[in-house]
């Protein structure tokens, strides 16, 4: 199998939905001859041809809403939205229109796209550049809101979002684009857009996180280890809607949850995690649910971003802190 | 005529446009200018204004229905039938219409059930389950955001290489959404099979169209798209069928979007919330009556011996009927079950939501 | 003293502060001489002239972008939005620009903007006029997201919002625009932005919501109290920055916490707070955090709004569920 | 020249309109056609030499900086100084300029720190706590956003009736986004002192402006607006400032808004992270060098005895070494403390998040 990046491994996905299924359209602004900013769509338009890899004017709003009215027509438009903080345009159209044309019509039309768009900060890029908003669209029901943490995965969950005949909003987490690494097999095979990944087992405390926060959540578990504590690691992967089995499953194991994302913290997607634990599986905590998250604070541009993320030391003292507390 | 100098005359020119306008009946029915060939088909004319009349009627019942209770906030057409009629009446099946709250007159003549549009407005989402094409969208409630579905429906087309276009359907007020704007110069770009079709009825709720746009016209919003745009007379069904023809056919034929700027007048209130009298006066709703659709178009065929007294009270009845028979039927329709909320959120239920179905059905508690 | 409507306070609020400085500005559709689509704005064009008061052209982003550039000039900008659901043009505005010039400029332009929008469900309008999506703003950092339950409040904490130097986002509930009637001193005095309010103590129970629904949840404590059940119901009224302190404070007392909110389930603001608790009072906590809310479905049209929002009758459930619970 | 037909091209014309063109120095600075009166005063025009010169110079630094990463991605000039740099010429200190991220000639003209513009490029939010003019606005990363804000900075002149204009500069690319063309519209509605700038330089990162637009012209965007249009050579600053003054008196005195598309070309890559060579050839760019706004200038200057080859060597001297200099206080500029990221997160910071920021400063957990 070949190893491939994140961001390769998500070229492969869309190369090979647009192969299999004529109706797969890629749009967004720089997607054809450049091949995305990220390169995410990198020699598409070479060989499907610019009508399907389109190149659109900037403006976001359009890309979202051309999405709706190529999707009531059958095909399964996959919109590239450069950068998370250019997605906001497209909430009237996500909210208003994508998650609600088959319940308002009641199934008559239907609205099978998928809007990609890097996830995060940590590439030192400019403002706008660094957005976690997932919370924003994890509340709009309706949607689905996928985002890997691995090129195996990033593979395996856009297929299977570009097949899923509803909208999903696709999280490519950009600091990892280029770092995650990995064997990916074109297989054509979707994974499951309900279910999340257990990264680690582990009996002593349940680490939770998504995109790429797993990363340094993943080398908390390494140093908790290192220290006898073994930790469970469950990669969300889906946020919307969740898969709140795995989540109670492992704390009534554990007894303990420690949620780590990059967003800010007041109302990030923790919340609802933290929240889903406290009432329905209250009585197998060992210890306060621990969010570790981005301050609650704008996203500094480039110098000042890296203190805004968890860093594994939070990760790992939030851990213990749960471990030892009584 | 407008027309803005720059303030360095001797510049040269290198670019001009123009719009222009067309009307062919007066406001008393007689005529302007040479009829377009359909004109004088007594079937088809007839047809446009049974669909007139109809909507009216219907729009007349609808408010009843809301006033005492047994319907939703509900938006007439009156004043401006023509529209909605003269442009659904220039569509074929297989195109699309993407219509907005008020375009009621379409979606009839598209064979949407009059009982399934009081379903819509009597806050049913079964109603948009209707039976007109299959693939026409629903009333769109957030002004001008259908634009951009309007787009990719027209480029689907053209990318399957099928001879369709799409109609979208909105008012004055919309022309002011950055929506409608990027749809139309991204239809702009590819040339796509789309009309914009906006009625120009003065109004947008209580905002007159001078704290709208600072234009001439609306028809020209269409250059900063980089397509024609037109202004019709939108009391005049023939002009506005003759339009619609026109930039239906360019469409088809794959020579571009068309903007069509239906200009005429919201006798009625906004909706039945609103109550009009509180932003214009009686007397300028009074003087707008002398241009309305129905009249004038009657006018017309009773002066080319199309239309009979008998005839018109043949329709009345039958108008009347029709409404009250949908009326029936819509009242008699079964409730839907308050669980059926989760039916149709996604393709297959979520089983994270299954218990909350369960939990509305009576049947557990979540 | 006066007694008047919510939406008659908030008359009040704006004639008030318009008044009081003639900086404030309001815009919005409809906004002049109709009085805007509820009244909310009578009379206030007729008296402060038409350059105050402005009937925007159709567009909302439009109507946030102008605030801002308008608050970047010193002026204190009130735009109405006609509903909710007409909002989300307005969040790249409020995440890109209005809660970030302060930042941005490290103090140089500030953006004391007012953005006004009806909230909430059931008086039974079309599609689009019932949303209840204040946790997305809720998570955005430098904003401040408001919401009165009382004529009272409605009046106060409108004054305060439009007083401060800071993006506030004032979500006025629909639901109870006039059915909520009370005295009103129009006496000048803002509330506290920062301070949740505990509308009726009780050592039981703590009952916490915002806006309209406060209404079912005083009914329910009314209910609980006929039982012996002693509920101390808090309105939380500014959900960012929230209080958090009379919320653990209260958590502390009781041991069990049930909150309401019409929003759908899935990471609404209730999370937010039930994450608090889990985190931060989980030793006090004597039953799991319970959240009563809007199922996680799109809100019905009309027909079947009522059944998607909570009832007095599930708060009681919850409540006593709660109170049993061992 | 461009001038769209109507299908019944004998209905009657309503509106016109027409995009002029404005040029007065050719690509080898020859003239053609008379000048405007300030292309005489030599302290001015050399004056905008020196600030081209002065931005190609710090633009070659930026770059440099950034590619021994000690900045951050930075969004070149070349070949479009004449823009930024003939509007600002044509502002008063008491306007508010409203740039987009490549509008660094304008800041630095009016008064701007070169270490400020470093700053910001770098990643540090002092860099818009800048020396400008205080009410000016920073650098709008996301495209076309800032459109709305100009619109409301000049309501607020017009309300306050202060003789003051606003300057909103965006890309070609922007004017696809909704934002603008809202804003525009309302602009036009009240006839605010606002002048847009769109800086034409034929490319969105690697979007075609064919694949931008369908208008043969971005001037005529401001029809659909209600206003005037203007075509500018962007690559003569002389056609650059005497559009930008014409504008923006036409602004200050009441005449409304104005658009202005400076026609140009982006010689560089789109930021430091691209690479345009993937798509547009060398031969593409290498023909527009001809065109380039400096060398032109230069020559005029020298045709009309206004520069020589000792002052052209001495600004050079100049340039290097106000670069230089800002350079070293960019690089001597202390970090801040992580902490900082709370202290203008609103007025005053929320006791909830007090914990955090003391978290950030090392001293205690949140
Ligand atoms: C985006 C949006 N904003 C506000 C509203 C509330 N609203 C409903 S209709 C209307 C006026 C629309 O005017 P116009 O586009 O001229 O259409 P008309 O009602 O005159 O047919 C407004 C403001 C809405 N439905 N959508
Ligand atoms: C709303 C938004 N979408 C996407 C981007 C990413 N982006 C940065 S610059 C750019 C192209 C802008 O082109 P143009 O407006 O012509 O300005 P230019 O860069 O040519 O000066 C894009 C797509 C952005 N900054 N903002
Ligand atoms: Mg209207
Ligand atoms: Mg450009």
């Amino acid at each position: 199998m070949p190893e491939m990046t994140l961001v390769e491994a998500v070229n492969l996905a869309l190369a090979r939905a647009m192969e299999d299924d004529s109706d797969v359209v890629v749009l967004g602004e720089d997607v054809g001859i450049n091949g995305g900013v990220f390169r995410a769509t990198v020699g598409l338009q070479t060989r499907f041809g610019p009508e399907r890899v389109l190149d659109t004017p900037l403006a976001e709003l359009l890309i979202s809403g051309l999405c709706v009215g190529m999707a009531a027509q059958g095909l399964k438009p996959v919109g590239e939205i450069q950068f998370m903080g250019f997605l906001y345009p497209c909430i009237d159209q996500l909210v208003n229109h994508a998650s609600r044309f088959r319940n308002r019509t009641q199934g008559r039309l239907t609205c099978p796209m998928v809007l990609r768009t890097p996830h995060g900060a940590g590439i030192r890029a400019p403002e706008h550049h660094s957005e976690s908003t997932e919370a924003m669209l994890a509340h709009i029901p309706g949607l689905r809101v996928v985002i890997p943490s691995s090129p195996e995965r990033a593979y395996g969950l856009l297929l299977a979002a570009i097949r899923d005949p509803d909208p999903v909003v696709f999280l490519e987490p950009t600091r990892i684009y280029r770092a995650a690494k990995g064997e990916v097999e074109d297989n054509g095979e979707a994974l499951p857009l309900d279910v999340a990944f257990v990264l680690r087992e582990g009996r002593d405390v349940t680490l939770i996180s998504w995109g790429a926060m797993l990363k340094e959540t993943m080398a908390a578990a390494d140093a908790l280890a290192a220290d006898g504590v073994a930790a469970e690691v469950i990669d969300l992967a889906t946020l919307k809607p969740y898969d709140e089995a795995t989540v109670l499953g492992s704390v009534a194991k554990t007894g303990r949850c420690v949620i780590v994302h990059e967003a800010t913290r007041t109302g990030g997607f923790g919340a609802e995690i933290a929240a889903l634990i406290a009432e329905r599986a209250l009585t197998s905590l060992l210890a306060p649910v621990a969010r570790v998250t981005g301050y609650d604070t704008i996203v500094p541009m480039a110098r000042l971003e890296q203190h805004m993320m968890p860093s594994v030391d939070r990760i790992v003292t939030a851990a213990r802190k749960a471990c030892q507390f009584s | 005529m407008a027309s803005k100098k720059m303030a360095d005359g001797g510049l040269p020119v290198i670019a001009r446009f123009e719009v222009r306008h067309r009307n062919y009946l007066a406001p008393d029915g007689s005529i302007n200018r040479p009829l377009p060939a359909f004109a004088s088909d007594a079937n088809l004319v007839t047809a446009l204004y049974r669909a007139m009349l109809l909507l009216r009627n219907f729009d007349r019942k609808a408010v009843a229905l809301q006033r005492t209770g047994r319907l939703g906030t509900y938006a007439v057409s009156l004043g401006q039938e023509a529209v909605s009629v003269g442009v659904a009446s220039a569509m074929r099946e297989e195109d699309v219409l993407l219509p907005s709250y008020r375009d009621n007159g379409a979606l009839i003549w598209r064979g949407v059930k009059l009982e399934e549009i009081l379903l819509f407005w009597g806050g049913d989402e079964r109603g948009n389950q209707f039976s007109g094409p299959v693939q026409d969208f629903p009333f769109c409630v957030p002004v001008g955001s259908q634009a951009p579905h309007a787009a990719g429906v027209a480029y689907a087309f053209k990318l399957r290489k099928q001879p369709r276009v799409a109609v979208c359907m909105f008012g004055d007020g919309a022309t002011s959404k950055g929506d409608v704007y990027e749809a139309m110069n991204f239809a702009g770009v590819h040339k796509l099979p789309v009309v914009f079709v906006a009625t120009n009825n003065q109004w947008a709720i209580s905002v007159p169209l001078r704290l709208q746009t600072g234009c001439e016209t609306l028809a020209q919003k269409a250059v900063a798209a980089g397509f024609i745009g037109e202004q019709v007379d939108g009391s005049d069904v023939v002009a506005m069928r003759a339009a619609a023809e026109d930039a239906i056919a360019a469409a088809r034929e794959g020579r571009g979007p068309r903007f069509i700027e239906a200009v005429t007048y919201r006798l009625g209130d906004h909706t039945t919330s609103d109550d009009a009298l509180r932003y214009r006066s009686a007397d300028e709703v009074q003087a707008r009556w002398k241009e309305e659709p129905i009249a004038r178009l009657r006018n017309y065929l009773v002066s080319q011996k199309m239309w009979s007294k008998a005839e018109e009270e043949r329709l009345a009845a039958e108008c009347h009927e029709r409404v009250e028979a949908a009326v029936e039927r819509y009242l008699a329709t079964e409730p839907r079950r308050p669980e059926t909320m989760f039916d149709h959120l996604y393709a297959e239920l979520p089983e994270t939501y299954a218990a909350q179905r369960r939990q509305l059905a009576g049947e557990g508690d979540a």
